[in-house]
């Protein structure tokens, strides 16, 4: 039994895949391993999402013809190394006619040149440093806002409750994380805030007594920062253990996984900025709205979506629109629907930059801050800013 | 005057080289890698060999102090890393051409090798090793603090930077050709080191360090020299390898793993053989490259390649030159 | 002032940690001369220890410590068997060679099992607080159980016939086997006991600190810095070296920015290498 | 020889590609004082870290009581009471007088009387007594050889094997050993000794072979074989 298992298995992998001329192949590395997984494979997950999807209404329709959607998914091991390797493997082996971005800005840099090289349209869903897409490249679309974006909701909230509060910017060594900081930083300081703190740290951190000492010693009251998935929850516990007594804390990316909530007592209060919240009903130009979305994303995977996840499926959708619109899956006549494209969908509002030295850029989408709170006894994200999209109060100060 | 001596001895050397059936082996292989996807535009062949010639490059030099001095670096990625660093540097700051940013990053790195190397190279085995670890984490640390080098974020190529050699679809080509080309001088270099006195002194090292001094090899001054004349070439592949990426950053440029993987290639072809490390890479570039994107395999990937090392190391320690010499001991003087 | 005070406080209470961690490296190396690349994997396995008995299993989080203990050293006995009895007597690099191999597979089961997610084990303990600053519960529970774990082994090494074994094989190995010391017996055991007291170590920072499967890399690293701190071969070494090293974590930190503390950190290593091959706190031998 | 504790037959051994022992065959009489001699070189060393088991032999036995233990490992030869003292003494520097001796006694065969055998080991070598806890690394070559001495008498040993008893040692120390070795045969214990002065060692002995190129040269009894010109010209310079 086991061996003619075996031996299908093995056949699977000898035989050609057979596809039909009809289908769209799109390529894309995650995370399955590695230190950026876990939101790597909730972006991966909203992608598949919009796949099954489409493929079950007939596929995306360009002009005469119905399109097929098949995925090539590389892990990369969250491994920088891996992924330029792996996208021309998917460009020159397995023929992916459209590509979308691996998960963080880092990998996401690392890409990015493939896709110029090989003329192959690449959506970022994942990567939110603004870098990448101000080197002359012209193939690249951004879905998502960018980093400079991050922390100013978390920043105006903050200044809202206390003009002059004092703040600790702590963030990871990486790409984004640092974009996100500056640009937290200039933005701070034009409002007034009084900056006490300002470090950074290895993305492979494991202990952060020292920086929470130093918090504590520069009696600062609210901090904004972090990285990505492991640091900010260390962080968030760190924090939390040794009773820092912040009134306000805003982490990146961490706090937004329902995961984060496995740190308990530890998650309560924090702030996250998200670039998708499932309260913020936005009113699609097509597509599922986000409760539609939130649902179907929660019955396939029996776990909540995140932004992540949002993102995902975002990038397909604004891929097929454009695919429809422009009625030929040709790179450069899709790419210049894209470029002229203005509209809203369940995600938010997508633009993207045109002129050369920005090209691809996200300009429209706005982000939202979300923050844990109790409700009944649970811990939930409620979304606090802007006003505008507000389901609950800020809860300030914490303590 | 003694340029002019030393001048003749390499002549010598040289044409005492063109004599032996190796050096045409490996002016076969170069050529093999040149033609191979050239013939037809194969693009995807090109992509798998650009890999192995890093690969092999990276192996090679490697193997000058793993496999002559019996030296473990595990931070020879540190030479891959900066080299790569200082020619993005060069050009994406200061607009110089590839080939002199190229140039100035080899010699760069070498004489940073050297100054590292007279200060470790009196360390002995596990001590040694250590020490290489430190360093290279001690690079990586100082880089991603090091603002003109972008710190933590990295440096970035425009893809403007393409289009001197022909846009980006041309460039690929060039550094590919200017990859094949470092990996031949590397096998070169490792056949040259290892018919040479020098090498036979690396090897005296690696077998009784203290009977080689005795015999009156100048060990301290070997080692530093092997230690940095290995670091040449993969700072030159390392600038082309991140030249291509357009993009550098701390934790791929000093990526252990690499290391790592560069001794697993070493043992796999045959400690201190020219054609172990060579084919030891190419095999190690398929097999990672199956795994990586088998969809059976790849979450095992790192179980197969810690058993496939393990059961080399314990049961084939010679590799796969060594097993090859076992059965056809003839091989020794064609396959060196 | 305070804030320097707490954080030479912090410094010395994770730095044990360390040193308990070094602990298990540096008997290994002390015994038979081995650096066990599976050091990263063993810290790990004692945090999934951790994890699966106090989730699964529901044993209260320090009652794991024993069971991890006796699973490290009995587990660490079978890989001394499969990964290093073969290759005594030849060449380091196979050794280090062999027990990287052990590393990957391991990591790599570990990997197909829990993919890389953050893990945590909340932990609650009472704290203590001193002005505006809190130790945490764990932190200090953790140092503790480490000195009394550091004072075991010392007891083990200096006051039962069998560690004296291990000293004297570790001393000089032919004569052991002379007097009638079954050497290989005590290879494996000191083996085991490295693998023990690294799992302990994983152990408690799982307490501490959240974790993944490739947390293991980043404590073997600092546990090579703590042993060249400390002396390699040098139980006593490895504590004070990494009581050092949790101090130039929390000390210098409060100087300068935290980034730049990994620099000073493996630039401190290298140079100890090169100017103190026997670590700067190792105590003279006779 | 019925009465030989110890018998070795055929025996070869060498290091790598290198034989140093040829076809060695000797025995070690029940309660006497055998010794191999030999030029330096001779294969002397070799032939008795083959017998006790640090090296394994190409071919040949050894029979110790009458069983074959040729393939047990050195530990378990020990803890049948075959005990070498290795050349060069090889103490644990770093451990106390105390600490060696108890390491001597670790296998059970030790373990049994320790209390009444240390005592006798102090009375051989009150020495020893009054440097309990101090570290044998501080020690002087006689007092070190002392102390692989007793560690070995610390195994209870039915054969004691020393290699090289006198070499780098002080003459006063020599004869005090000599002293020592005689009086442990005279209360019963078989004593195979190794030895480059082989004045000496015909001078202590019961029974002597002579050891050229990992050969038997030639054996018998110490007063015969210094009897033999070509003995008195190679090996005691007459």
């Amino acid at each position: 039994m086991r061996k003619l298992y075996l031996l299908a298995a093995v056949a699977a992998l000898v035989a050609a895949p057979a596809f039909a001329d009809d289908m769209l192949t799109i390529g894309m590395t995650l995370s399955q391993t590695g230190p950026l997984n876990v939101d790597s494979v909730a972006q991966q997950r909203g992608a598949e999402l919009w796949r099954d999807e489409v493929n079950a209404a007939g596929g995306i329709k360009a002009g005469s013809k119905h399109y097929k959607v098949r995925f090539v998914t590389y892990d990369d091991q969250s491994q920088g190394g891996r992924v330029q390797q792996l996208y021309t493997r998917l460009i020159v082996q397995d023929k992916s006619q459209f590509l979308f971005g691996p998960y963080s800005s880092g990998l996401c840099a690392t890409a990015a040149v493939i896709s110029e090289q090989y003329g192959k349209p690449m959506l970022i869903t994942g990567g939110a440093e603004a870098k990448t897409l101000e080197l002359g490249n012209k193939y690249l679309v951004q879905v998502l806002s960018r980093a400079g974006e991050y922390l100013a909701g978390a920043i105006r909230a903050l200044e809202s409750k206390n003009a002059h509060a004092k703040l600790a910017v702590v963030y990871a060594d990486d790409p984004f994380s640092k974009a996100v900081a500056v640009a937290a930083r200039k933005l701070a300081q034009a409002g007034g805030l009084d900056i006490v703190l300002d470090e950074s740290y290895a993305p492979n951190t494991t202990d952060f007594s020292a920086i929470i000492n130093k918090t504590i010693s520069a009696s600062a009251e609210a901090l904004v920062g972090g990285g990505h998935y492991a640091d900010g929850a260390t962080l968030a516990r760190q924090i939390h253990d040794q009773k820092a007594n912040l009134k306000y804390i805003s982490l990146l990316v961490a706090p937004d996984s329902p995961q984060f909530a496995s740190l308990g007592d530890a998650a309560y209060g924090i702030t996250v900025p998200s670039q998708w919240e499932v309260q913020a009903a936005y009113k699609p130009d097509f597509g599922p709205t986000g409760a539609a979305f939130a649902k179907a994303f929660a019955a396939k995977f029996k776990i909540a979506a995140d932004y992540h996840s949002a993102l995902g499926y975002a990038g397909g959708l604004l891929l097929q629109h454009a695919i429809e619109q422009s009625g030929s899956i040709d790179a450069d006549k899709v790419v210049a629907v894209l470029n002229a494209m203005d509209v809203t969908t369940f995600f938010g509002r997508f633009k993207i930059a045109t002129d050369p030295g920005h090209h691809g850029l996200q300009v429209a989408h706005e982000m939202v801050l979300a923050q844990w709170q109790r409700k009944n006894g649970r811990l939930e994200r409620e979304v606090v800013w802007p006003k505008a999209a507000q389901t609950a109060d800020l809860i300030y100060p914490l303590h | 005057m003694s340029g002019k001596t030393t001048g003749t001895v390499a002549g010598e050397q040289r044409a005492s080289l063109r004599r032996r059936p190796f050096f045409w082996i490996i002016a076969a292989v170069i050529a093999a890698f040149a033609l191979a996807p050239a013939i037809g535009n194969n693009v995807e062949l090109r992509e798998s060999l650009l890999l192995a010639t890093v690969y092999i490059t990276l192996a090679s030099n490697l193997n000058i102090m793993l496999g002559y001095a019996g030296y473990i670096n595990f931070g020879s990625i540190v030479f891959f890393g900066l080299g790569g660093y200082t020619c993005v540097y060069l050009i994406s700051a200061h607009g110089w051409p590839l080939a002199a940013a190229e140039l100035a990053a080899g010699v760069a790195v070498s004489f940073l090798a050297l100054v590292f190397g007279l200060g470790i190279l009196r360390l002995r085995g596990a001590f040694f090793a250590l020490a290489t670890i430190g360093i290279n984490e001690a690079v990586q640390a100082f880089v991603s603090n090091f603002e003109p080098w972008g710190g933590a974020a990295g440096l970035y190529l425009p893809t403007t930077i393409f289009k001197p050699l022909g846009g980006p679809m041309r460039a690929l080509w060039v550094v590919y050709f200017l990859l094949v080309a470092v990996m031949g001088a590397s096998l070169y270099l490792s056949y040259a080191v290892k018919s040479s006195k020098f090498g036979l002194g690396l090897i005296a090292i690696g077998q009784n360090e203290d009977a080689a001094v005795v015999l009156g090899v100048p060990a301290p001054l070997y080692k530093a020299l092997a230690y940095s004349l290995s670091a040449f070439l993969p700072a030159l592949a390392g600038g082309l390898y991140f030249f291509k990426s357009a993009f550098i950053q701390p934790s791929d440029a000093f990526d252990l793993n690499l290391s790592t993987e560069a001794m697993v290639i070493v043992m796999l072809g045959g400690r201190s053989t020219v054609t172990g490390a060579a084919i030891g890479a190419y095999l190690y570039e398929e097999l990672r490259g199956y795994l990586l994107t088998s969809q059976t395999f790849s979450s095992f990937q790192l179980v197969i390649s810690g058993a496939l090392l393990l059961l080399i190391v314990l049961f084939v320690p010679g590799g796969l030159m060594g097993w090859i010499y076992g059965r056809w001991p003839r091989g020794k003087e064609v396959l060196e | 002032m305070l804030g320097i005070i707490a954080a030479i406080i912090d410094g010395v209470l994770i730095g044990s940690v360390y040193g308990l961690a070094a602990l298990g490296l540096t008997l290994i190396w002390g015994v038979m001369e081995v650096i066990n690349l599976t050091h990263g994997a063993a810290i790990v396995a004692g945090m999934f220890g951790l994890y699966l008995l106090a989730n699964a299993v529901h044993i209260p989080p320090y009652a794991t410590l024993p069971l991890i203990l006796i699973g490290g050293f009995l587990v660490g006995i079978v890989l001394y068997w499969i990964s290093v009895h073969r290759l005594m007597g030849r060449p380091p690099l196979m050794i280090l060679l062999s027990t990287f191999a052990v590393n990957l597979v391991v990591i790599g089961l570990g990997t197909a099992a829990w993919g890389t997610d953050l893990f945590n084990v909340p932990v609650s303990l009472p704290s203590v607080t001193w002005g505006r600053y809190t130790f945490s519960g764990t932190h200090i529970l953790a140092a503790a159980l480490t000195t009394a774990i550091a004072g075991a082994l010392y007891l083990f090494l200096y006051h039962t016939k069998l560690g004296k074994a291990v000293r004297a094989v570790a001393n000089n190995r032919e004569a052991a086997e002379l007097a009638g010391i079954p050497t290989t017996r005590v290879l494996s055991l000191s083996f085991g006991l490295g693998v023990a007291l690294a799992g302990a170590a994983g152990m408690l920072i799982a307490t501490m600190f959240p974790f993944t499967v490739l947390s293991g890399d980043a404590y073997q690293l600092k546990s090579f810095v703590v042993t060249a701190l400390g002396g390699l071969g040098n139980p006593a070494g490895a504590l004070v070296g990494g009581i050092a090293l949790g101090l130039i974590e929390g000390f210098a930190g409060q100087f300068m920015p935290v980034s730049w503390t990994l620099v000073i950190e493996f630039v401190l290593f290298v140079a100890v290498l090169i100017i103190f091959p026997r670590g700067i706190f190792a105590f003279r031998r006779a | 020889m019925n009465d030989a504790l110890l018998e070795v037959e055929e025996l070869s051994a060498g290091y790598g590609e290198v034989q140093v022992v040829w076809g060695l065959s000797f025995a070690a009489a029940r309660s006497k004082l055998t010794t191999l001699v030999g030029a330096n070189g001779a294969g002397k060393t070799t032939t008795l870290r083959t017998v006790v088991g640090t090296i394994s032999p190409w071919s040949g036995r050894v029979r110790f009581k009458g069983e074959d233990v040729t393939r047990l490992s050195a530990h378990a030869k020990a803890a049948r009471g075959l005990v070498l003292v290795p050349e060069g003494r090889q103490l644990f520097t770093n451990m106390t007088v105390d600490e060696n001796l108890e390491m001597g006694a670790f296998t059970g065969r030790g373990a049994h009387g320790y209390a009444t055998r240390l005592e006798r080991v102090f009375t051989l070598f009150p020495r020893l007594k009054e440097r309990r806890k101090q570290k044998a690394g501080t020690f002087s070559g006689g007092e070190q050889q002392m102390l692989a001495i007793a560690r070995a008498l610390m195994t209870d040993p039915e054969v004691l094997i020393i290699d090289e008893l006198s070499l780098g040692l002080a003459p006063l120390f020599v004869y005090q050993l000599f002293g020592t070795l005689k009086a442990l045969k005279e209360d019963g214990l078989t004593v195979l000794l190794v030895e480059q002065n082989v004045h000496l060692a015909l001078a202590v002995s019961d029974y002597a072979y002579v050891i050229a190129e990992g050969r038997l040269f030639t054996e018998g009894r110490p007063a015969a074989l210094a009897a033999m010109p070509e003995i008195r010209r190679a090996y005691l310079g007459l």
